[in-house]
């Protein structure tokens, strides 16, 4: 049983390894990377422990703080409580703060003040932890608090580039909206059942809900932390901080910032929606929901192909795939659920891998401008290799692992239109598959312009990624591949405990109060629809076929007697002779096919829909505060009208 | 939604195509006076040239090989350099060249493209010479080919110009009266009628050959004495005297 | 819960409403950056009264020692207040960040205006 | 268990597999060359065409320029081919079907994008401006036809469905036989329509090759490529050509059960060779090329309204 | 059996790669016109390539102006084994009328070894077939060259 205070251990070692960083970081940077290192390694063994017992042998943890037991029903103290859900999001949390430090190590050479880095990176750490890992609603909000502020000093961390503190105010500005928001919530919800602790709101909740419908109170509060958690998740009329942050903040902070500090706010969507206020069986949520997600889809991709900064490109897909996630989390069906945690893991590592390569092209060529940069394949193999094998999942090509769970998201949609036969999901679902074509062109884009193609005079010298970065790159590649082709074990070991647990509130409850606690509220489970939430697609027949076609075209390659052309091994490009490229016969000059001028097509087609877009996107701060403001209203008003 | 061609497509579709089969199956003609590859008739040629000179992209050229008693003289037309324009055919007044209709012109060597002709040209010494028999028909008029012959009937007066002549002796052979010849020039030193009797080329003849009386005016040459120096012919004033070998 | 608390709640309430909606108003109709941080903390302000106020149930201040306790005392409840401590500790931990970035901004851009810091955009 | 593994390799390496699509996608290939030219009152070449370009390309010397990246130049048209392959394994022939899982028309789908892909990433791989220009054509080409695809696909799914949904061609086919071939169900015509006109813009017939439009930029992706690289390209379209009347076939025109299955096989070739005429060969014979904003044009508001009236139709239980 | 296949269609399947290095256009047309209905190149396999990888049969026409000098070697390094070079019209064997102008560098065979020469100042398209043709039995001797 000692494992029960391994949650709490892994939180307070990092904000312990926070302050000893503050303490010696500054004498060497070798001993603040040290501390780190050794944090997130032993939080991420800690965590990967917990697998054991509460994934699979499906226990929930609770842990009060301060053995502050609850009195006669009634919680009086701080209450951790870790179930399959929250393991879920602190697996991938600790695997990307593990792997974020490994990659900084290297990554951070050029700059100095690192400690105040580490500090800051280890509060992140530490906050995401304890978000994900907490059972009290205000513990909730003060670890979104703690996440916020070190991700805006972390965003301006390099305070020489004007556009990070640009980024920063807009980011602190539009978060702190947001945390007022959840806290006004958190405020209303104590308002109406005088306690903080989610176990004992859900079932206070469940049996208003029994004894028909919830109080205004309520609502409101739903309304406002749909809003505030939205804010965090950066959905689609916040998004906009998110990304003016990623093209100036560190690469090793932004593979964090993009893969883990957003799924933070679909974490609280999904604790407030699916257990706290367990609404998700309202079709009229499930509408807001989905519509929200859908629109963050469309414009999220559409953004990213009209961009130039290849991390600003970056930063509107993980905008694009938070859509698909809210959408897949939206349908309140167990298949839906499925999808859209499988997307959060795997976006999370393809994601990781995306920022990684941004980085390593950053640090070796200094220029992150799609125009300027081209041929690097020919100078970084690695990073290319790793580049593709992130850019076909993330764009969904079977064998990778976007696949999986993008293709369960379309046949949960579906599934959901034909069974509510409401035509809107069926619409949905076309877009979604439209936005996954569009992911992938706009990545052919990135893979056109960074990589293949003509190497510039300028980057003629550039090598390949030091080793300390690229050993992050693998590792989460062949996850990457990994979890495409072993999908069902994956699904098997860690979302299908992590989908029951958050469809079933009542256990929640129970474990956190003492059992009998929800029946005597009348906590129902969700009534998910049929909770066979296994997609049908099973990759091992497809790549079986796939290995045997491949040595069947192999022998007939090799049987084939027509001698290769001996390459040149010269490494400059050959202006004549039979190996060098083809230009109508004009010598080689360098004349590099990427960055804006691809897709003229679709761009010329699109022009007005794009000129309005671009346009909406002004980067005044005041704008976004306006459509944050705006969305709030509607969503809360939406919330009044429909939600009973 | 009109589709353009279909109905046209799908006719041809069951009708016999219109290719017409031609290295294997069918023998194509071209067309009438089509201006295929060139034919040459060596015998009709006189060698006159104009041919060479005609040429814009100057694919024809001669061929001289001296010959003990005349020329062999090939004429060589490179199809590969012509351009099919039939001016050679236009100006060989002997009609020697023609543009026939074979088209059949891909080779794989050049040789093939070349077409020669050759024959062989009794070398004609001289100068032409009328005899005083002549009656000035005007029929070696006629039968000169460069034109180089004026025979003006009303006041009998016959030019022969030497520059254009080819010699190709039709005149010779046309003349009524046989009073037409060539003759060689003999060797040596030649007087013409434009002499002054300046005594210029006695005094300047290194072998004192020559005798001139400017009385009754008369010029003798020596043909013995005489070395062929040519400082007579050098030095006349009147060009009168001309020195041929 | 006697109608004088409802009178004196229902005036916190409508306090802490209009705060909340004076602040929104700020953060989104101002220009100059500053007055967008005041706008937020006013936000604030106006939530902390909300939270404080939602504890008040016309008992006394909850000082007591052991002795004073008895049946039948009733105190406010002193959660809220605790809600609203770290609340306003946030708050200024916002303003401080807020602030300092906006001087550092200054320092870069040569202005807060709000409508002219705009590199990144589109 | 042996017999039954030599069953499957027999499936994969010859029947519907890889020697026999093969085969017949040359074979269709030659044919429609030979009816494009009949059509324009010329001889046209041999049906064999086909072979013989692939075995002349074979014989060719294969040249890795220097400016291209030479592992992904090489292995682009390798995997187009293999999931090519792959493909023909799940779509079923009336009442003869290698592997039909419960899904296999997403995989469908999806294992259509991988050739789009490799051609693209061969094609930006070989470094040469031209394949640029080509590989971004290809693309918005892609984008295009991409969105009525699905419309059409998901109105036969939720037609056949019925209650549920399906994603199972084998269900799709047997539905068929049940009642009638889906293209009579008029509320499924637009759909069967939008597919029609996605076909050629898949493969990339003349009028919809914007990717490998010779005369403009000089076959665009495939430029750099000379030798066994460019024969395996060739094969994908000749694959495709193959496979995308097939789907159509499979998905609308499903019901035909004769008795043996031979006779099925046959028929379903036959078929096959008659969507491709109407689909390729026709309009290759008689339309120009399209401009590259025309052909995005004309597939995201013509053909994808024709998907989405079907899907409507469909929808409100026609 | 795969290299007799090979081997055999060597012939049967040229691609032919059209330079025209400076030439006034009549051969140009009369090589398209090859591919029209009437004289239908394309029963032999003949088919026009965009690219010079995919070249079999490269056609020459133009007397080779020193602009096009260069990109002409260059284009014809590019080339894979085995092709052959076949010269359409006059003027790339001669320069024709162009012969000794300033800006012509004329014979073709200063650059590259002419296998097929096809005479004719546009030459018909019969004559070019037939040179066409040719040229693909020279490409299936080079192939047997290239192959010991």
């Amino acid at each position: 049983m000692s494992y029960i205070h391994f949650p709490v251990i892994a939180v307070m070692g990092q904000f312990l390894a926070a302050f000893l960083v503050a303490i010696f970081g500054s004498k060497s940077r070798k001993a603040s990377q040290a501390i780190t290192l050794i944090a997130s390694a032993c939080a991420f063994v800690l965590v990967c422990l917990l697998i054991k017992p509460v994934a699979l042998d499906g226990q929930i943890i609770s842990y009060w703080m301060g053995n502050w037991e609850p009195v006669s029903g009634y919680a009086i103290g701080i209450g951790y409580e870790m179930d399959a859900l929250g393991l879920f999001f602190a697996v991938l949390v600790s695997f990307i703060i593990l792997m974020s430090a490994i990659y900084s190590l290297r990554y951070l050479e050029h700059d100095e003040a690192v400690d105040r880095y580490y500090t800051l990176f280890l509060m992140l750490s530490g906050s995401l932890l304890g978000l994900v890992m907490t059972g009290d609603l205000f513990n909730m909000f003060i670890m979104i608090e703690i996440m916020t502020f070190s991700a805006v000093g972390l965003t301006a961390f390099r305070n020489y580039i004007p556009e990070a503190l640009e980024a920063a105010m807009k980011y602190l500005v539009i978060g702190s909206v947001g945390s007022s928001m959840t806290l006004a919530g958190v405020a209303l919800l104590y308002a109406q059942t005088h306690t903080l602790n989610m176990a004992q709101v859900a079932a206070k909740i469940g049996a208003m809900q029994a004894s028909g419908g919830l109080t205004p109170t309520v609502v409101f509060a739903f309304g406002l932390m749909f809003v505030g958690f939205g804010i965090k998740s950066f959905m689609f009329p916040f998004h906009t901080p998110v990304a003016d942050a990623h093209p100036v903040a560190p690469t090793s902070f932004s593979m964090v910032f993009s893969t883990m500090v957003i799924k933070a706010g679909v974490y609280g969507l999904i604790r407030i929606a699916y257990i706290v206020f367990q609404v998700m069986d309202k079709s009229s949520v499930q509408i807001l929901i989905t519509a929200f997600g859908c629109v963050t889809m469309f414009l999220g991709v559409t953004m990213a192909l009209a961009q130039h900064d290849f991390k600003r490109l970056l930063a509107f897909h993980s905008i694009s795939q938070i859509g698909y996630i809210i959408t897949a989390l939206g349908l309140g069906t167990a298949l839906g659920l499925t999808g859209s945690l499988f997307h959060v893991m795997n976006h999370t590592l393809f994601k990781a891998l995306l920022f990684m390569c941004a980085g390593a092209v950053l640090h070796m060529t200094g220029s992150k401008n799609l125009d300027e940069l081209g041929g690097l394949s020919k100078k970084m193999p690695h990073t290319t290799i790793c580049f593709l094998i992130a850019a076909f999942s993330i764009a969904g090509i079977p064998p990778f692992n976007g696949f999986a769970s993008k293709w369960m998201i379309y046949q949960a949609t579906y599934e959901k239109a034909v069974e509510s036969g409401n035509f809107f999901y069926a619409l949905v679902t076309v877009v979604a598959v439209v936005v996954s074509v569009l992911t992938l062109a706009s990545f052919i884009k990135v893979t056109m312009s960074v990589f293949f193609g003509q190497l510039p005079e300028k980057y003629k010298d550039a090598k390949e990624a030091p080793a300390s970065m690229l050993i992050p790159m693998w590792i989460t590649a062949i996850l990457c591949l990994g979890t495409g082709v072993l999908y069902q074990l994956v699904d098997r070991t860690l979302t299908a405990p992590a989908v029951a647990a958050s469809l079933t509130p009542a256990n929640y409850v129970d474990k956190m109060m003492g059992s009998g606690y929800a029946a005597s509220f009348s906590v129902k489970d969700a009534v998910a629809t049929a909770v066979q939430h296994m997609s049908y697609w099973n990759p091992v027949l497809w790549l079986t076929l796939l290995v045997i076609v491949m040595l069947g075209v192999f022998i007939v390659i090799l049987s084939g007697d027509n001698e290769r052309g001996p390459v040149l091994k010269t490494k400059e490009p050959v202006a004549d002779g039979k190996y060098a490229t083809f230009f109508s016969g004009e010598k080689y000059r360098h004349s590099h096919m990427g960055g804006s001028d691809l897709f003229w097509g679709f761009k010329h087609d699109m022009k007005p829909y794009f000129d309005f877009i671009e346009e909406k996107h002004s980067g005044v701060l005041t704008d976004y505060t306006l459509w944050t403001i705006v969305a709030m209203a509607v969503i809360v008003v939406y919330t009044f009208v429909f939600v009973k | 939604m009109r589709l353009p061609f279909t109905p046209i497509a799908l006719k041809n579709l069951f009708s016999k195509p219109s290719t017409v089969l031609y290295p294997f199956k069918a023998e194509v003609q071209a067309p009438p006076n089509y201006r295929g590859k060139l034919t040459y008739d060596p015998t009709k040629c006189v060698n006159c040239g104009m041919c060479v000179k005609v040429c814009s992209p100057g694919a024809i050229n001669r061929i001289y090989e001296d010959v003990e008693g005349g020329q062999h003289i090939t004429y060589e037309f490179d199809m590969s350099s012509c351009t099919f324009c039939a001016t050679c055919q236009d100006f060989c007044s002997t009609g020697a060249i023609k543009l026939s209709d074979n088209f059949h012109m891909a080779e794989e060597d050049h040789e093939n493209l070349m077409v020669r002709g050759s024959y062989f040209k009794k070398s004609v010494p001289g100068k032409l010479v009328r005899g005083d028999d002549c009656v000035f028909c005007g029929l070696c008029e006629k039968a000169c080919p460069e034109g180089c012959i004026k025979v003006d009937r009303p006041n009998k007066t016959w030019t022969w110009d030497e520059a254009e002549c080819v010699r190709c002796e039709k005149c010779v052979q046309k003349c009524p009266k046989k009073c037409l010849e060539f003759k060689a020039a003999e060797s040596g030193v030649e007087w013409s009628d434009a002499c002054v009797y300046c005594t210029l080329c006695e005094k300047k003849c290194p072998v004192g050959a020559i005798k001139v009386d400017r009385a009754n005016k008369t010029w003798e040459i020596d043909k013995e004495a005489c070395i062929k120096c040519g400082t007579c012919v050098s030095v006349c004033p009147k060009k009168a005297l001309t020195l041929n070998d | 819960m006697d109608a004088t608390i409802h009178s004196v709640l229902s005036v916190n309430y409508v306090a802490a409403i209009f705060l909340i909606v004076l602040g929104l108003y700020t953060v989104v109709a101002k220009t100059n950056l500053i007055k967008i941080i005041l706008g937020l903390s006013i936000i604030d302000y106006g939530i902390n009264l909300f939270i404080v106020s939602t504890g008040f149930n016309g008992g006394t201040s909850p000082q007591f020692t052991l002795s004073e306790l008895f049946s039948g005392q009733y105190f406010v409840d002193p959660v809220p207040q605790a809600l609203t401590l770290t609340s306003i500790v946030i708050g200024a931990c916002v303003d401080a960040m807020a602030l300092a970035l906006v001087i550092a901004i200054y320092k870069r851009y040569k202005t807060v205006d709000a409508t002219e810091i705009r590199r990144l955009h589109g | 268990m042996v017999q039954n593994m030599l069953m499957n390799l027999l499936h994969i390496f010859i029947f519907p597999g890889l020697l026999f699509v093969t085969v017949i996608g040359v074979l269709m290939t030659g044919i429609d060359r030979k009816l494009v030219a009949r059509m324009q009152k010329r001889v046209g070449p041999p049906i064999v065409q086909g072979f013989y370009d692939f075995f002349k390309l074979m014989g060719k010397e294969s040249i890795v320029p220097e400016a291209a990246n030479k592992p992904a130049f090489l292995a682009a048209p390798i995997i187009g081919y293999v999931s090519l392959v792959v493909m023909v394994l799940f779509i079923p022939m009336f009442s003869f079907s290698v592997y039909s899982g419960t899904a296999d028309m997403i995989v469908l789908i999806y294992l259509l994008t991988i050739p789009g892909v490799a051609l693209i990433v061969g094609g930006t791989a070989s470094g040469n401006p031209y394949a640029g220009v080509g590989a971004s054509r290809e693309m918005v080409a892609m984008i295009g036809y991409e969105l009525p695809l699905i419309l059409s696909v998901l109105a036969v799914c939720r037609k056949v469905g019925g209650s549920a949904m399906t994603f199972s061609l084998n269900e799709i086919v047997n539905w068929q036989a049940a009642n009638g071939c889906a293209l009579f169900q008029w509320a499924l015509i637009p759909a069967a329509l939008a597919f029609l006109l996605v076909i050629p813009g898949e493969v990339g017939t003349q009028p919809f090759d914007v990717a490998e439009a010779e005369t403009e930029i000089l076959e665009g992706p495939l430029i750099e490529y000379s030798g066994a690289p460019l024969a395996m390209f060739k094969l994908n379209t000749a694959l495709k050509m193959f496979i995308m009347p097939a789907m159509f076939v499979a998905l609308f025109l499903g019901g035909v059960h004769t008795g043996n299955v031979v006779l099925d096989v046959v028929l379903f070739i036959l078929l096959t060779g008659l969507v491709s005429f109407i689909t390729m060969t026709v309009p290759h014979a008689i339309a120009a090329r399209f401009k590259v904003e025309r052909l995005f044009k004309f597939y995201w508001t013509l053909v994808a309204a024709l998907g989405l009236v079907s899907l409507v139709l469909v929808w409100f239980g026609l | 059996m795969f290299k007799k296949m090979i081997a055999k269609s060597m012939s049967k399947s040229p691609w032919i790669y059209h330079m025209n290095t400076g030439s006034c256009n009549g051969c140009d047309i009369e090589l398209v016109a090859c591919l029209t209905p009437r004289f239908d190149a394309e029963r032999f396999g003949f088919k026009l390539a965009g690219s010079p990888r995919h070249a079999d049969i490269v056609v020459v026409s133009g007397p080779i102006t020193s602009q096009s000098k260069d990109r002409l070697i260059r284009t014809l390094e590019q080339v894979p084994k085995p092709f052959c070079v076949v010269s359409l019209g006059s003027c790339p064997k001669s320069g024709n009328v162009f012969k000794g102008s300033y800006s012509v560098e004329a014979p073709l065979d200063k650059y590259v070894n002419v296998d097929v020469s096809v005479a004719g100042c546009a030459c018909k398209p019969e004559t070019i077939i037939e040179g066409l043709y040719k040229a693909t039995l020279i490409l299936q001797k080079k192939r047997e060259a290239m192959e010991k």
